[in-house]
């Protein structure tokens, strides 16, 4: 053991915390970006999965000298410090209470360090259209062409094709304890698979006819909360073709946990066979569904004798669809 | 089933501790107060804060169909008397510093009358409402206000009687002295509390005027 | 020279009128049939909540939505709300409140019964209240790893279920508000209430009454939220999200009542605490001279006292939507669902730290004492606690960056939440210079410090993690979430409290932990802590959301793993018991009157501490934890010749 | 009393404490955790159908457990023919199931008609009566009561309701010959597992939305399939 009580020795065991830091960091950051970062979750099936992986990956080797920074000092101090090793009297006085330097560094080093995060983060979620996360009614980082396909979609004249470059808006309904799905685009037909076409931007519009619900489509990179008479809109790229699953991640009541389905992205043409195709042969149903919107005013009450009082005079509750003739 | 003083508990004094725990606790009433005013702010804001969210966000177009008033005469009456209980709490601490404990006393009374009869009112005009609880956000944001009044009444009286009984007692037990002047223990502790009661009204008075123009004038 | 040779000789009695005096103990003190304890607040409890479920049953006559659910929130809430008010006047809390209004006043203090029956009273002396906060917490405690044993059995198969999913969200519901009413109290209330005004040099706390007062209302309110068990759950969560929570059924009521009645609790701990730092410092305890842990409790405090109420607002609200059906949070008759998020987050947030900063506190308060050098950065630790505590209030949306709210602010949230990672790295900053070139003496207390830094750690990185809201996408409400929060709270704030316990049972009991149990105890508890929760970081980014009954069949193989530790842990707290039962019971070894030879002000009274704590106020005489200092003056001057030595401890 | 004495009544209290906890707990817990399955599966020659016969009933009256007024599906005992307050059944594996359900409850029309569209179902029709239909119209006639829908095996058949003007109207299971709608379709489980299955008509009467009460409560208005092989 070196000598402690020399004065020198302050530099020493800093000297041997930091090289072994360095090494450990870099062979740790190295490793990790050779044979974990590539599987990281949610994976690159789409733009925003992917760029989501990167900022985790980011993040990650930025965590890891920042853990080993600690552990290593830790496990120095426990192995070098112990009252049976270091039987010197210990470090003490107005040295070992304030040492403005260090404390300036630390300050200057984490400050510099979360103010990049923050930074970085931003940059992430505004050139990636909001990361596909859910929104609002308002997105404030749409992609190009993304309103004005939201506003074609409540005309009835958004329009898709493949090849086109045109957004493709696709609504989300959650329900206790299942998402159903509306393609506008396709005369607003309604069906439980999730069936996207690859290279295609996506919007999704997320809504809940009763409590919240989140629609976490997870390889996709995209989690939304489904609010009653919300619109949240979230916007991803497809890339390939691949399956995904679409979970609910906020707690909606007893079937919460089996409120999950697969969803599939395919090729464009294969979409489009698949959306003319169940167009048709839900056209019947379709007929009977209400007007395709944003959002849907649930009938508060349920069937009839619902929570509130029915004497109401003001009234709007509408099922989804409309009243029953009585 | 003895009737022994226990005094096991009771530590020797020097006149000096004594003293230092009396300031002490005179400054204690004095924070308290203050905290008290905090955490009541913090309350009363996220009503006012739900009130606005919901005006705001207006849900189905049923924030306030109709423009729905709870009935106004109850309003101007409750707020009134809550404003006179505030400038009695105000005037008679005033008057308890100038020296006259009977008017303070006084004050104190009729604050602690119109503070009840403003409860009661308060509790009555939920039976006289045009609207049904969940009619409408301003509805339930009325129903919440009401609710959180009949509290601020609930503690405006208490705070205000038990202040000028134990005026009254301290004055009955120190035998006549005036407690503004003594600078017994008792007589000390005694207009802290009365000078943290009669903030917390006035601040009381403040917040009711606000609440009173939400859900009353605006 | 030292200031009790200029302090007046003059000592008297108790004095007439004096914060001090003594009274005759009224009836409801006395011991006897006709005093007030335990057995009197548990009959009263239930007459109220009879009481309360008649009137409640006969308020609710007229309502269509109760006669055709056939459950009766209204008569569940009165019974509850007459309930706590029977309880708490059965245990004599109510007296005062009652006498004031005849004018008696707070002076005429009532010293209460000292036989060993005042652990089941309504007691004025703060070491009690301590005491029955210990119990109190450890009840709470069990109860909620009970449940968590119950989650991790369900979810040892995604396919064969031992409970029904409803039960088991019912179960994970009660777990989670059971674990966090408990975390918010749990160092405040024993720790605190016992220590702070012995580390401050008072004999008392400025408002005893009210510090009771908040013990037996955290005692109601943990029955009130047990009570929805037998009402039938709740399916929320603790979060409680409306409009869920306004479709549940009348177990919803005991969560709501729940949350306002432990909110009024914690705000009253808050008060107190606040107040009595603030005013009973001893003379010479300056602001600098503070310790660590005093300033954690109070930075705790100002968050208690303003966070709280808008939860207990929020809760109002809910308890009436759910009773006398306004509409705050159903969007379609004027409310709005988002109100619920933005209260009860607004709360949320701060509500986090006000689980972190007392475990700071603890750990800034033990390691000088075993590190025997003083603390590094003291001002920049208690800067730090403050910094939190007021950022705290600015990041509540970080919890909705899915949400739909405000998508324009998340930037600005995302950097608040960052920013609150530079108050809380200065904890780091502050120990691991305190380890700096230290004598480090491992014993039990010192461990549970080492593994609250390697644990808070992991869960105060992961959590930039989760600010970051690109990847905020794929880890929120997931397993990620889950593991990142029981790695700061349980693995934070939980250690603190066994350190805690560890380093001051000594004084509370008079009594040693045994050494070789607690670290029996303590490796199986960090080990398999962590065995359990860092699995759960990977479950989670394989997609794995919150409170599922079942999940992707590819992940039972670490979902078991997490579950076979979760029973080890399980388990180290029983071995914790029985190291309580074995050294305070079984084979009791007695305390010598300092056992880590501390400096602080609470080891240098006499053990058991006399009621007034001290036989004189101390005077400060300089900065706290200058261990090791040669020349350095003693801390504190008692006054008295024949007190305990506490001049630095002779082998540094 | 003595330190001791104190310690160990405190420790007693705290040890009776937990206990009450820990059997409170399991009291709470234990009944009707699980619902009992009603097992297909036993005896089952592969290959061929199963019968499944379930009722569905406004109220399911006293004498199945604390909820009377509970809306509520009860399933057949193949046994023993007797009407059972179980909705959850193992099943063989990729076996066609013929499901009858009578429904004795009241229609009305659906929040997400969506769930009108009868899916999944081999060749995607079920009968009303005996007569074949793909999509109910909800907003016309007795509208829905109820569905049977299995989301992961993407199965969901509408109950089409009795006339609700009706004063004969079942509000006490069993129900027997009170007025009903018969309606039968067959579906095809797939690979084992444990499936869940779920009504999506918010039927759950003073509730908000409709649906909580028996909706939220396990063997009421869901249950589980278990496929096994």
């Amino acid at each position: 053991m070196a000598n402690q009580t020399n004065t020198t020795g302050t530099v020493h065991h800093l000297r041997r915390m930091a090289t072994v830091w360095v090494i450990l960091s870099v062979i740790g950051d190295i490793l990790f970006s050779i044979f974990v970062a590539p599987h990281v979750p949610p994976g690159r099936l789409t733009e925003t999965a992917a760029k989501d992986q990167t900022d985790f990956n980011i993040l990650f080797e930025m965590a890891l000298p920042v853990l080993f920074g600690v552990w290593i000092y830790l496990a120095y101090a426990l192995y070098v410090w112990g009252d049976k090793r270091n039987k010197n009297a210990a470090f003490s006085g107005e040295a070992a209470r304030t040492n403005m330097k260090t404390q300036v560094w630390w300050m200057v080093i984490t400050s510099v360090t979360v103010l990049f995060l923050a930074g970085f983060g931003t940059w992430a979620l505004v050139v990636d259209h909001g990361s596909g996360g859910g929104q609002g009614p308002n997105p404030a980082f749409a992609p190009a062409g993304g309103l004005k396909a939201e506003t074609a979609a409540l005309l009835g004249k958004a329009t898709w094709s493949p090849g086109s470059t045109n957004v493709l808006p696709v609504q989300v309904i959650g329900q206790q304890w299942k998402f159903t799905y509306r393609y506008p685009t396709f005369g607003g037909f309604e069906s439980s698979q999730l069936i996207l076409p690859a290279n295609t931007t996506i919007a999704f519009n997320v809504t809940s006819l009763d409590v919240i619900h989140s629609f976490w489509a997870y390889e996709l990179g995209v989690k939304a909360d489904a609010n009653p008479q919300v619109n949240d809109v979230a916007f991803t790229t497809t890339k390939n073709p691949g399956s995904f699953m679409v979970r609910c991640s906020e707690l909606c009541g007893i079937w919460h946990g089996s409120m999950f389905n697969s969803g599939q992205v395919e090729s464009q043409t294969a979409f489009e066979n698949w959306a003319t195709t169940t167009e048709a042969a839900n056209a019947a149903n379709t007929a009977l569904l209400p007007a395709f919107a944003w959002t849907y005013v649930p009938d508060a009450n349920g069937a009839d004798g619902g929570y509130y009082p029915t004497n109401d005079p003001y009234s709007t509750v509408e099922t989804y669809g409309s009243k029953q003739p009585s | 089933m003895s009737n022994s003083v226990i005094q096991s508990g009771t530590p020797s004094q020097s006149p000096e501790e004594r003293e230092y725990e009396m300031r002490a606790l005179i400054s204690s009433i004095w924070t308290g107060g203050r905290l008290f005013i905090g955490i009541y702010t913090f309350m009363l804001a996220s009503l006012v804060f739900s009130y606005f969210y919901l005006r705001s966000s207006n849900s189905g177009q049923l924030w306030r169909p109709d423009h729905v008033t709870a009935p106004r005469g109850f309003g101007f009456a409750i707020f009134g008397l809550t404003l006179v209980t505030g400038l009695l709490a105000y005037v008679g601490r005033k008057r308890l510093v100038k020296g006259s404990f009977m008017d303070f006393s006084v004050a104190a009374w009729f604050g602690v009358g119109t503070s009840l009869i403003a409860l009661v009112l308060q509790i009555v005009e939920l039976s006289h409402l045009s609207f049904w609880p969940g009619s409408s956000g301003y509805a339930s944001t009325f129903i919440g206000f009401s609710v959180m009044n009949i509290m601020s009444l609930v503690i405006s009286t208490y705070w205000l009687e038990t202040t000028v009984a134990r005026g009254m007692r301290i004055r009955k037990e120190l035998s006549g002295e005036n407690p503004e002047f003594t600078s017994h223990p008792r007589a000390r502790a005694f207009r802290a509390d009365v000078a943290a009661m009669s903030y917390f009204l006035v601040f009381l008075t403040l917040a009711g005027a606000l609440l009173f123009a939400m859900f009353y004038l605006m | 020279m030292t200031i009790s040779d200029e302090r007046s000789s003059e000592v008297t009695g108790p004095v007439s009128g004096h914060p001090h005096e003594t009274r005759k103990l009224s009836w409801t003190q006395r011991p006897g049939l006709l005093s007030q304890n335990l057995l009197t607040a548990i009959v009263l409890g239930v007459i109220g909540y009879l009481i309360g479920h008649w009137f409640g049953n006969y308020l609710s006559s007229g309502y269509d939505y109760i006669s055709n659910s056939g459950q009766n929130s209204i008569a569940n809430t009165l019974a509850l709300a007459f309930g706590v008010v029977g309880w708490l006047g059965g245990i004599g809390a109510l007296n005062y409140p009652f006498a004031k209004l005849f004018g008696v006043d707070g002076l005429e203090e009532e010293s209460p019964v000292d036989n060993w029956t005042k652990y089941f009273r309504y007691s004025l002396d703060h070491k009690v209240v301590g005491l029955q906060y210990v119990v109190g917490v450890l009840l709470f405690m069990f109860t909620g790893g009970l449940l968590a044993m119950a989650i991790r059995t369900e979810l040892l198969n995604p396919t064969t279920h031992y409970f029904s999913p409803d039960t088991y969200i019912k179960i994970v519901s009660e777990h989670g508000t059971i674990m966090m009413m408990m975390a918010t109290s749990i160092i405040v209330g024993p720790l605190g209430n016992y220590f702070v005004p012995l580390m401050i040099g008072s004999r008392r706390m400025a408002f005893p009454r009210i510090e009771a007062l908040s013990f037996w209302i955290f005692t109601a309110g943990y029955m009130v939220i047990f009570s929805a068990l037998p009402y039938g759950g709740f399916p929320t969560g603790w979060t409680g999200y409306a409009p869920l929570q306004t479709q549940s059924g009348p177990g919803m009521v005991s969560y709501l009542l729940g949350f306002a009645v432990i909110g009024t609790g914690m705000i009253l701990a808050g008060f107190n605490q606040a107040v009595t730092i603030i005013n009973y410092r001893a003379p010479g305890m300056t602001w600098s001279r503070v310790p660590v842990f005093v300033w954690s409790i109070l930075a705790t405090a100002a968050l208690l006292t303003l966070a709280t109420p808008v939860l207990f607002a929020g809760g109002l609200f809910g308890l009436l939507d759910k009773t006398v059906q306004t509409a705050f949070y159903v969007n379609e008759h004027g409310g709005n669902a988002y109100l619920w998020q933005n209260l009860f987050w607004f709360f949320g947030h701060p509500e986090v730290y006000i689980m972190a900063l007392p475990g700071f506190g603890i750990a800034g308060e033990l390691l000088p004492v075993f590190c025997r050098r003083p603390l590094f950065a003291y001002k920049i630790s208690s800067a730090g606690m403050i910094g939190v505590a007021l950022l705290s209030f600015f990041v509540w949306q970080h919890h909705l960056f899915q949400s739909g709210i405000n998508p324009d602010m998340r930037p600005l949230f995302m950097l608040t939440t960052e920013l609150i990672s530079i108050p809380t790295g200065f904890i780091y900053l502050v120990g691991m210079g305190t380890l700096y070139r230290a004598k480090i003496r491992f014993e039990l207390p010192m461990l549970f410090v080492l593994a609250l830094f390697f644990n808070f750690l992991i869960g105060g990185v992961t959590g930039v993690f989760l600010s970051d809201v690109p990847v905020n996408v794929t880890v929120h409400g997931g397993f990620f979430v889950l593991s990142h929060f029981h790695y700061t709270i349980m693995g934070g704030l939980l250690f603190a409290f066994m350190a805690g316990l560890y380093f001051w049972l000594p004084k509370m009991t008079g009594r040693m932990m045994n050494k070789k149990i607690g670290k029996v105890h303590f490796w199986l508890m960090f080990v398999f802590f962590n065995l359990t929760f860092f699995p759960m970081f990977i479950i989670g980014l394989l997609g794995q959301p919150r409170r599922v009954f079942t999940y992707a069949t590819n992940l039972q193989g670490l979902n078991d793993f997490s579950s076979i530790s979760a029973y080890i842990l399980g388990f180290s707290f029983l071995v914790f018991f029985y190291n309580l039962v074995y050294s305070l019971w079984l084979k009791p070894e007695i305390a010598p009157a300092n056992p880590w030879e501390s400096l602080g002000l609470e080891w240098q009274t006499a053990t058991p501490i006399p009621s007034y704590n001290f036989e004189r106020i101390p005077v400060i005489m300089t900065e706290p934890y200058r261990y090791s200092e040669e020349g350095a003056p003693t801390y504190a001057d008692f006054g008295t010749k024949d007190a305990p030595d506490s001049s630095t401890p002779t082998k540094a | 009393m003595s330190l001791a004495g104190r310690l160990s009544s405190a420790i007693g209290l705290f040890l009776v404490a937990v206990g009450l906890i820990v059997w409170s707990l399991l009291a709470f817990l234990h009944p009707g955790t699980n619902g009992g399955y009603t097992n297909y599966a036993v005896g089952h020659t592969p290959g061929s159908p199963v019968d499944v016969t379930m009722q569905s009933v406004g109220s399911i009256g006293q004498g199945f457990g604390k909820h009377p007024t509970w809306v509520s599906y009860l399933q057949k005992d193949p046994a023993t023919g007797q009407w059972i307050h179980d909705t959850s059944m193992i099943l063989p594996a990729d076996t066609v199931i013929h499901m009858t359900v009578l429904n004795y409850d009241s229609g009305s029309p659906l929040r997400n008609q969506q769930w009108g569209q009868v899916q999944g179902t081999i060749g995607g029709t079920a009968d009303l009566n005996g007569k074949s239909f793909k999509v109910y119209n909800s907003y016309a006639g007795n509208g829905v009561g109820h569905t049977f829908a299995v989301p992961g095996l993407d199965v969901s058949v509408p109950m089409v309701g009795v006339n609700g003007n009706l004063t004969n109207i079942c509000g006490q299971a069993p129900c027997g010959n009170l007025p009903h709608n018969t309606m039968t379709f067959s579906f095809k489980t797939g690979a084992p597992g444990s499936y869940n299955w779920q009504c999506f008509v918010p039927c759950g009467l003073g509730y908000l939305f409709g649906n909580g009460g028996p909706m939220s409560t396990f063997n009421y208005m869901g249950g589980f399939l278990r496929v096994v092989a």
